[in-house]
Order: C-alpha cells, then structure tokens, then sequence
C-alpha cells in the first residue's frame, strides 16, 4: 500500500514512470525511482526468502544495504541487496534459497583497468556529515571528490521530517529534509564531483597519498585517489536478541522511515516501537503522520531516553509510553502478527504473569546505533569501545583525524550523536582535510575553532554530558 | 608443572602429534601462544590431497588420508572424499602428471587421466575449452579446519593430554646440551622432550636453542577468498590449474566457494590482504570457473606459508640437543599432513625409528645441500 | 500464544543466543575461535548484525568489559562484491 | 540515581509540574491578550524561540538552557508556536467563559476556521468539542507547521494540547 497524502512530504520525487515488475512471475505495479523492496513491499510482499538452514521466513530489516537480509534473485543474478537496488521495467525478481544455483555458462569477465579520480580529499558518505565536509573542504582550497552509495544524497537526513534543534544558524526550526535539499544545493553550486550509488568497498595507504576503491551500481570498479580521506559512513541500527526476533516484518527503526518516508510506502497497519530514545519517539510520531496505529512504545529504562518534548508530542496523540517494559516474543507464521511484552523490575528481570500482547504487524526496534567505522577498521585506524558513542569508535584528535595521518572521521560513525553535531564534525573534518592535504591556508584553523566552540556549546547540556564523557575516552591529541 | 613430552605450537602438527601421544600413554603438554588453529590452520584452504610426484610424499598423504577418514568417522566432524582436479593445458604438463600419476598408482593411489569432457561431468561449471586433460583422484579430499583440529585437541585431552592455550615459550632452559625445562609466560614445565610444531615461527624456537644447524623456514604471505554461500554440489573437488597462477579453489560445507593462488609475498610475518591479489584471483578463478564473476566475494585473508627451499617439511630428531625434534616448514601443506605427521613424530619419539618415509623430511639436508625434489604446491 | 522461538543473533547463519552461551560455558571464550566454530560474523553481512550481541554475551558471561574483547579484522572488500566487478569488465551473455 | 521527575517517567507533563516548572501567568494576564506558554522543562541544546520572539521574551540564558517567557513582554505573536521544533509550545488566552488555545497541529487533515474537532488531553483522551476559531497554514507558517486556535471551556486550557478532526 501506498501513503498518497502526507501532512509534510509529498512523494512525487521518488514516484516517477510507473514501471512493471515481476515477483515470482506475478507482476507488481512499481514506479522508477523506487527500490525493488519498496515496490514489493508495497503489493504486500514481506518474505523475501527463507533461511537454509532452519527455512526461516526472513524480509526486510536495515533496508539501507548494510543487513543482507533483502536477497534476492533479480534478472538471474542471485544475491542482489533489493533494498538499494532501483527498479527496472520488466525487471524478474525470484526469491532464492539462501544458497542460490550458479547460472551455468557464463563468459569469463575482462581483466580492465578502473577509471582513477584524482582529489584532493576524499569524502566517503553524503549526509550531513559528509557533506558539509566536502563543501568546507573545497571552500577552503581542496579538490573534492564525494561518494555515496545511495541513489540520493542526504544520508539519513532524508528521512527525517521533524524540524531540527539547535540555533537558527545551524537549521534550527528546519525539516531534516529540507537541510539536505539545502545541502545539496550548496555541493552542486560548488561543482563538487559526485559519485552516487558508489559503495566504497577499501581504504588503502599507496605511498604518500590514499585510495579508496569504490563500485558503482555493483558493476564498476572505481579508484579515487587522494592526499587525505573524511570518512563520514554514518550508523547501522542494533538488534536486540528476542525469541524470533527475524521475521518478516521485524525492521530497524530506519528501514521503517526509508519505506514511509522516502518511498511512500505504508510499512504496515499496526506498529510496536522497542525503544524510547530520539529515534523511537520520532518514529512513533512519523508513523502517526503517515496514518499508521503505533500501538506503543516500550522502554526497558525507567524513564524515556530521547528529548522529553518528542514524547509529550506522541503522548497528547494518544500513543502509550510503557517504560520498564521489555519485548520476549514476536508471534507470527509467515510474518509478525503480534508482539509479547513484559514489564522489568529493578534488576531488568521480567516480572512473571505481566506479560501482555499487542496485535501488530510490525515491530520497530530503535534500540540504539552503532557507528559505521568498518572502512576505518579495514585500514588499520585505532578502535576503542565507547558505549556513551555507541559503541566500537576511532580515536581521533580534536580535529577529527584518526591515528592514521590524512585519514579524517565525522559525523554518526565518530560518534553516534546528532544532526547539528555531525555537521559541526564535518565542517571540521572537511578543514582539516585540507589543511592535511596541503591545500588550505592556515587561516581556516579559525574556522575549526569557531566549529568546535560551537560543538561545545552544544554538548554543554545533560545530553551533551555523556558523550563529552565518551569523548574523553577517544580524543587524543 | 611438570610434563615428559612438550609440544609447542597448538596448529593441526602439533595437536595431532600430542593426539598421537596420549593415544600411546605418553604424558605430553601442548603450549599455544593463542588459541589453538590460530596460527596456519584456521587460514589454510582446507584441501587434502595424495597427488604428489615424490614416493615419500604420496606414502605419507596415503596413510593421512587414512588416518582422516578413520578418525573424521569416529570423533564426527567433517571429512569429505570429494577429490582433486587437476586441470591440464598442454603435453609438458600431461607428461609431468602421467609421471605423477604412475608413482601414486604404485603406491595405491587411484590417481587417473580423464578427458576434459569427464572432467565437465564431474565439475559442469568448469570452462574445459583450453584444457587437453585432468589429472582425478576421486580419494583426495577436504577437511573443516576448524571442526577438524578442535575434535583432536578434545580426544587429546580425553586421553591425557594438557593442552595451555595463551602460554608463550619465552626461552627453553638447557644444561650440558639436555633440555631441562620450558619458560613460558605462564610459568615453567619441566621436561625432557621439546617438539618444535611453530611452523612459520620455527626459527625463533630454534634460537632458544641454539640450534647448530641451518633449517631455513620462512614465514610468506599468501592470500584465499570466499564467496557468498551457493547451492551444495557446485564445485565438488578441490580444482587446480597451474596454468593459471597456480590457482585452486573448492565449495566449502557451508556452501561458499573458497581459493587462492601463487600471489606470494615475503618473507614477512605481515598477514594484510592487499588489493592486488583480489583483483588477480578473480581474474585467475573466473577463467577456471566462469559463472564465478556473478558470486559476491565476502572477504579475504592471508596466512603463512611456511617455506622450506624444497617445499617439503623439516621433521626429525636434532642430534645435538637431547632431545629436541622439529616437524616445521610445511610450505602450504601442513594441514593435509597432519595426522601422518603425528603418526611418524610420535613413532621417532616413542619408537626411534618411523614405519613412514620419514627420512625424506630429514632436518638436516638443508646443511648438507642436498634439497629433495621440489613438493608438488599450489596456491 | 506459541510455543517458545528462537531469538537469533546470527541472522546470516541461523546461530541463536543459547548456542553461543552453550560454546561459552564449555570453555571457548575467545571470540575468534566462537566465530570460527559457529560461524558467527562470517555470513554476508561480515558480523555487522551479530558481532554487537556477541560481544555483549561474552562480556556477560565471562565478567570482561566489551572494551578487552577485540573486535574481529575488518578485511576488504568491506562490503560484498560480485568478483567479475573485481576483474573489470563483464560482457553480457 | 536521583529520583527520576513524573514527566520523563511518563513522557508527559502533569498540571502540577507544569506550574512547578513553568509558572503560570496571571488570570488577569490571560485576559489581556494570548500569552505564550512553554511546556519544555528539560535542558536540550535549541534556541529558536528565543530567537525568533520579536520582543525578547522568550529568556534563555545558554543555548541548553529551559526557555523561560517573561509574560508582559510577551505579545501573543505565536511565532515561538510556529518555529518549535519540539512543537512545546502554546498560548493561552482567556475570553469570557472560554478559552482559546493556540497549538501546533501537524497531522492530516488540518481543521477548517468554523469546524468542530475532538479535544485531547496530553495523554490523548478525548476530554470534550471545541471549536477552531484560527487556522496558520503551513505555507504562511513561519516554522513550517500549522498553528490552529481552537475555543473550549476554560476548565480545559491547561489540559488540552492537541485535537483530533473527525469527518464523516
């Protein structure tokens, strides 16, 4: 099903040609600009295959590429991850076993060697992070080259509808998606070169300089080279273990604002949140806007984890809060039927005879994120666990650089923090790439230091207080 | 502590020769410096195979074959008689393999010639348009490594054994050229008997004892792949083309395709995979196998090869020190090896003498210049 | 309401909490060998999914703090790539 | 741990801690003209209404700081309602037996001047009918939301934060 009014977004963006596609053989109804997930999600497929070994039902979960939960068999190459796949008319969309059959006689493909792009800083991520990196970056003198590996940028910005905090200056009182339209606009007007659908696939030291190798539209190998690299690959939702926590219909908080609000599609009739932090409790509020029943939050903590006005805003709409309530089960055949939960006492133990259900068909797990530090990993940065920055982060300097010279982090995968952050942090970044590149004159340390006033400023309420204790334990000079 | 037998090393060598030992009564005490399998065996490329072109190598892999699939039947983990592929592009190289194969026959092993339409039947994704021949033994095979060594570490200790994972030998203690004891992190183990099972890092074994003789074993870098789990029955055998940088590649148990080939580094104890090698063994396996381009590859990594100029393993007793032996250098094979090596280590150790061509693997060639035939090596 | 289900964590290979604690109370503690003999972290998604939970399970029940266990490598490709992409060129059939 | 306050427990503020925490304005204020009234108690890093008030009434002494209205200099303007990304903002203003409460109102379908609507309270429970006197469409917002001011009894101006339009 597909939402058509909406009291802030409108869907003509992402609903271009109407397109088919076939399921099984079946024909779907899709529009060009969707994903294959979306577009089976809204004819009401949710099982996109089912596990080898104990043929579990499994659909959607992170819907942003990281899960390899959406695999598919599309035009007969197995594996395809459905979910940051765009459609194609007449496009043939099998489920597969876990385990797919090779298709048989194939030409062996042709040794080529990859394009290679010159920069002079790299910026690995489009969101607000990333993007204010690379418009500082140039501004301050660099050559800037950015990927991303969705068809659209704005990393999560896109799908937040809610109006951010902060000061005016920092897009206070402004829709998350209208911060990225104007981000975007500001990359553009700068003719920074971008690549999108392009998944960096390794970082690596060649001598004096970086590379990062990319692949685009998972057909195309893509070198860029560059003097210094701003690595700004956001987060990836947890997940919690509860017994069938993997049926269809069990998604990350995120998945659920991908499928609502950037494809319009109605992720199901009747929703349980687990967790009341920020992104629960937008999400409620997200879903209450699009016309779909939340019928509640549970919170393992005694109280709600997220700004207090985003739960007052859901709480006059009639939507409960049970915190010290605790998901056990989720119920269903071939996908989520109903969910049980329980209340905690003090010790987290569940108190026996509470249990209760609630008859939903989608449960949205906004349990927290962890930062995306895979690229930064591989390359040999240093990692510290960091449960106030949510969880395995690099330690960096107060300039945003890593243990590795040249090699810059910002935004969610520094930390998991917030919009206005992620944006100071790329502003920072994107300067001290350039700087590290060698480009910029030493007049822009002005402009770090004004950011990270600002970030103080920021972090100097109780939110800010527990990642400024986390920070202390991963920033170095 | 104390303990009449020390092994050190914790890989497949030196858990099958602590396995063979307490099956015989022996008191023996296995030293790991991390857990064990950590250092070769978890990264090696699973295949065990006979087709070698040396009598003692293929009598050697015969009585291991042996020993894998009486004891992967009887302590349950998973052995699977799939077979090797050798594919074969031109004369020279049937030649060669004609020689090899008529030594294995020798000896019982069922290597034989097939055409490359027999070699479709058995491996239908393989592109057989350039090769003329393959060399099959349908007896060759694969093993889980992991599963493999953590099963003989187990009935080791059932029978006895002490196996001390996260204990490192800082130095061995000698008096009068005897071996008194063991230092490790953890403590001192008295004992008599010293097995060097370190593989690529032998040499420092061999230093705390001041070996007197030359056994060069060096520590290379090679690299493999795996793909995305596909149907079962894909790619049965383990299938080799030296052709094509001496590549081989197999389907794991759990269904993803697992290779590598000669990209070879070092010597360097450096275990980073490099961007080279992927692009390369994609190339190299896609040729072998073309429908590979479509599979999605989930990672590589590197282990060592632990090289000897010969390729074949140094295993014996030193003379010298009382009593020290070595069963080290297995240059990409030691896996396969394994329970024969326990066989003829705990023979020398228990009996003195080996009922396997032990001498073949003699320590102290590299001194006198006189390395074997080169093993017979891929990857 | 059904019967009890199984609360996985290792979606890509169908590995569940109980399984994992059974490994742990049997000795193995390092998570490398946890990863090698149950294959958790070696599916699709590299542990993007499962290693969090693990971590977190481990630091339960052996009484370490997240922060001693090591993380395991992250090795290229960081992400899955079809191995033709990897050569270069793919003609079509 | 310090007791946790009934509202981050809850997720919503009780009469009681609004007057403990806000203060509320004088009857005589409430008559004068709408007055603005912040229902945000805790310390978050956001400032637009206290720099949107055109008349500096909105005092705020750090960006985290709890906005707190100086409730003469407030002129009833409802650009704070607008601009609140948190939508926790109000006003209040009394005519007569009745109340008029100004709220943000970013649900679909937004109400008409005239129509009747179902009052909430902030735990969601229908609590009686008002009628909606102003409607601010979000094109002529200044924060992008719709403000509508919806007349009640004056029993329910500090219990009724929301509205539910229901058509036929």
């Amino acid at each position: 099903m597909r939402l058509s009014e909406h009291p802030i977004l409108n869907f003509e963006k992402v609903r271009g040609k109407e397109v088919t596609i076939y399921f099984e053989g079946t024909p779907i109804k899709a529009y060009e600009g969707e994903t294959i997930a979306m577009a089976l999600h809204a004819a009401g497929i949710r099982t996109f295959q089912y596990s080898t070994k104990k043929h579990r039902p499994r659909g959607l979960f992170c819907a942003i590429g990281k899960c390899s939960s959406c695999l598919m068999k599309v035009n007969g190459i197995p594996n395809v991850r459905t979910c940051i796949t765009l459609v194609e008319d007449g496009m043939q969309i099998e489920m597969q076993e876990e385990k797919p059959l090779l298709p048989k006689t194939k030409k062996p493909p042709k040794w080529k060697e990859p394009p290679r792009i010159e920069a002079d800083v790299i910026v690995v991520g489009g969101g607000p992070a990333g993007m204010m990196a690379a418009i500082h970056a140039q501004d301050a003198g660099a050559k800037v080259v950015l990927l991303d590996e969705n068809p659209m940028l704005g990393g999560q910005l896109v799908k937040q509808t809610h109006k951010f905090f902060g000061k005016r200056e920092q897009f206070a009182g402004v829709r998350g998606i209208k911060i990225a339209d104007i981000l975007e606009e500001e990359l553009r007007k700068r003719n920074i070169e971008l690549f999108l659908e392009t998944s960096a696939i390794m970082l690596l030291q060649e001598g004096e300089e970086k590379l990062v190798v990319g692949v685009r539209k998972n057909k195309e190998l893509i070198e860029f080279k560059g003097k210094a690299v701003v690595v700004a690959t956001g987060a990836m939702e947890r997940m919690i273990p509860f017994e069938n926590n993997d049926l269809p219909g069990v998604y990350g908080a995120g998945a659920i604002q991908t499928l609502m609000n950037t494809y319009g599609v109605k992720p199901g009739d009747k929703v349980l949140i687990v967790g009341a932090g920020n992104v629960g409790l937008i999400l409620a509020y997200q879903l209450y806007q699009a016309g779909v029943k939340v019928e509640a939050i549970v919170e393992a903590m005694p109280k709600v984890g997220g700004y207090f006005v985003h739960a007052a805003k859901i709480r006059r709409l009639g939507i409960p809060i049970l915190t010290r309530h605790t998901i056990l089960r989720a119920e269903g055949k071939e996908k989520v039927e109903r969910a049980i939960v329980a209340q905690l006492d003090e010790n987290w133990k569940v108190i026996p005879g509470t249990e209760r259900a609630f008859e939903v068909d989608v449960i949205a797990l906004a349990v927290g994120l962890r930062p995306s530090i895979e690229l930064l990993h591989q390359v040999g940065c240093q990692i510290k666990y960091v449960p106030e920055l949510g969880g395995h982060v690099v330690i960096r300097d107060s300039r945003m650089e890593t243990t590795i010279r040249g090699i810059f982090v910002a935004g969610d995968s520094a930390g998991i923090e917030e919009a206005t952050t992620a944006m100071l942090e790329g502003k920072i970044a994107g300067i001290g790439a350039a700087l590290g590149a060698g480009v910029a004159s030493p007049e822009w340390l002005k402009e770090i230091e004004k950011a990270q006033k600002e970030l103080e400023e920021f972090r100097s309420g109780p939110f800010g207080s527990k990642v400024l204790e986390g920070l202390k334990k991963v920033v170095v000079e | 502590m104390n303990s009449d037998i020390v092994v050190i090393g914790g890989g497949i060598t030196g858990i099958a020769i602590a396995h063979e030992l307490a099956k015989r009564g022996e008191e023996v005490t296995v030293i790991e410096k991390r857990f064990i399998g950590s250092g070769s065996t978890f990264r090696c490329g699973t295949g065990i195979r006979q087709q070698f072109n040396d009598e003692a190598n293929v009598q050697v892999m015969k009585r291991s074959v042996e020993l894998w699939k009486k004891y992967s039947e009887e302590y349950g983990f998973s052995f699977k008689q799939t077979g090797y592929l050798f594919l074969l592009y031109n004369e020279e190289e049937v030649e060669q393999f004609r020689e090899n194969i008529s030594i294995q026959n020798r000896f019982g092993v069922p290597t034989k010639l097939i055409t490359p339409e027999e070699a479709k039947e058995i491996v239908p994704l393989l592109d057989t348009s350039e090769i003329i021949a393959a060399s099959w033994n349908p007896t060759d095979g694969k093993a889980d490594p992991f599963h493999a060594t953590t099963a003989f570490a187990l009935h080791a200790q059932e029978m006895g054994a002490r196996i001390l994972e996260y204990t490192e030998v800082k130095d061995i203690i000698i008096a009068d050229n005897e071996i008194k004891a063991v230092k490790t992190n953890n403590g001192v183990i008295k004992t008599g008997i010293v097995i060097n099972a370190t593989n690529a890092w032998s040499k420092l074994i061999n230093a705390m004892i001041k070996l007197p003789i030359r056994i060069p074993i060096e520590p290379y870098r090679h690299q493999a792949i795996i793909t995305q789990p596909i149907k079962k029955n894909a790619i049965n055998p383990m299938v080799i083309s030296f052709k094509y940088k001496d590549s081989y590649l197999t389907q794991t148990d759990h269904g993803g395709i697992i290779g590598g080939i000669g990209y070879e580094v070092g010597p360097t104890y450096n275990l980073t995979p490099s961007y080279g090698f992927l692009r390369e063994v994609t190339t190299y396996l896609s040729k072998i196998i073309p429908s590979l381009r479509e599979l999605l590859i989930l990672r590589t990594w590197a282990g060592y090869y632990a090289k000897t100029p010969d390729s074949n393993p140094a295993i014996g007793k030193i003379e010298e020190i009382n009593d020290y032996y070595i069963a080290a250098g297995f240059s990409g094979h030691g896996f396969m090896m394994g329970p024969a090596v326990g066989e003829m280590v705990a023979d020398l150790i228990t009996k003195g003498k080996a009922s396997l061509p032990v001498e073949w693997y003699d320590p102290y060639r590299f001194e006198r210049g006189e390395l074997r035939q080169k093993a017979l090596q891929m990857g | 309401m059904n019967e009890k289900g199984e609360k996985i964590i290792c979606r890509c290979n169908e590995v569940t909490v109980e399984e994992i604690e059974a490994l742990i109370e049997q000795g193995v503690e390092d998570i490398e060998m946890i990863k090698r003999l149950l294959r958790i972290g070696m599916g699709p998604c590299q542990g993007r999914t499962c290693l969090p939970m693990v971590i977190s399970i481990l630091a339960r029940k052996t009484g370490k703090s997240p922060d001693e266990i090591k993380l395991p490598a992250t090795r290229i490709p960081i992400r899955p790539v079809p191995a033709g992409v990897l050569v270069g060129e793919m003609d079509e059939e | 741990m310090s007791e946790i306050p009934h509202y981050l427990k809850e997720g919503f503020l009780s009469v009681e801690e609004l007057k403990e925490y806000v203060g509320l304005p004088s009857e005589e204020r409430l008559r004068q003209r709408p007055v603005a009234i912040p229902e945000c108690p805790q310390e978050i890093p956001c400032t637009p209404c206290a720099e949107i008030c055109p008349t500096n009434a909105v005092l705020m002494e750090h960006p985290n700081a709890v906005p707190v209205v100086d409730y003469e200099k407030c002129i009833g303007c409802s650009l704070c309602v607008q601009i609140c990304p948190g939508l926790a903002f109000f006003m209040v203003h009394y005519i007569g037996e009745k109340a008029k409460v100004t709220m943000p109102h970013e649900v679909l379908p937004v109400p008409q001047v005239g129509e009747e609507v179902v009052l909430l309270n902030r735990i969601g429970e229908e609590v009686g009918k008002g009628k909606v006197v102003t409607v601010i469409p979000r094109e002529k917002s200044k924060g992008d939301t719709p403000i509508i001011t919806v007349e009640m009894p004056l029993e329910l101006a500090w219990d009724v934060r929301a509205v539910k339009v229901v058509r036929e």
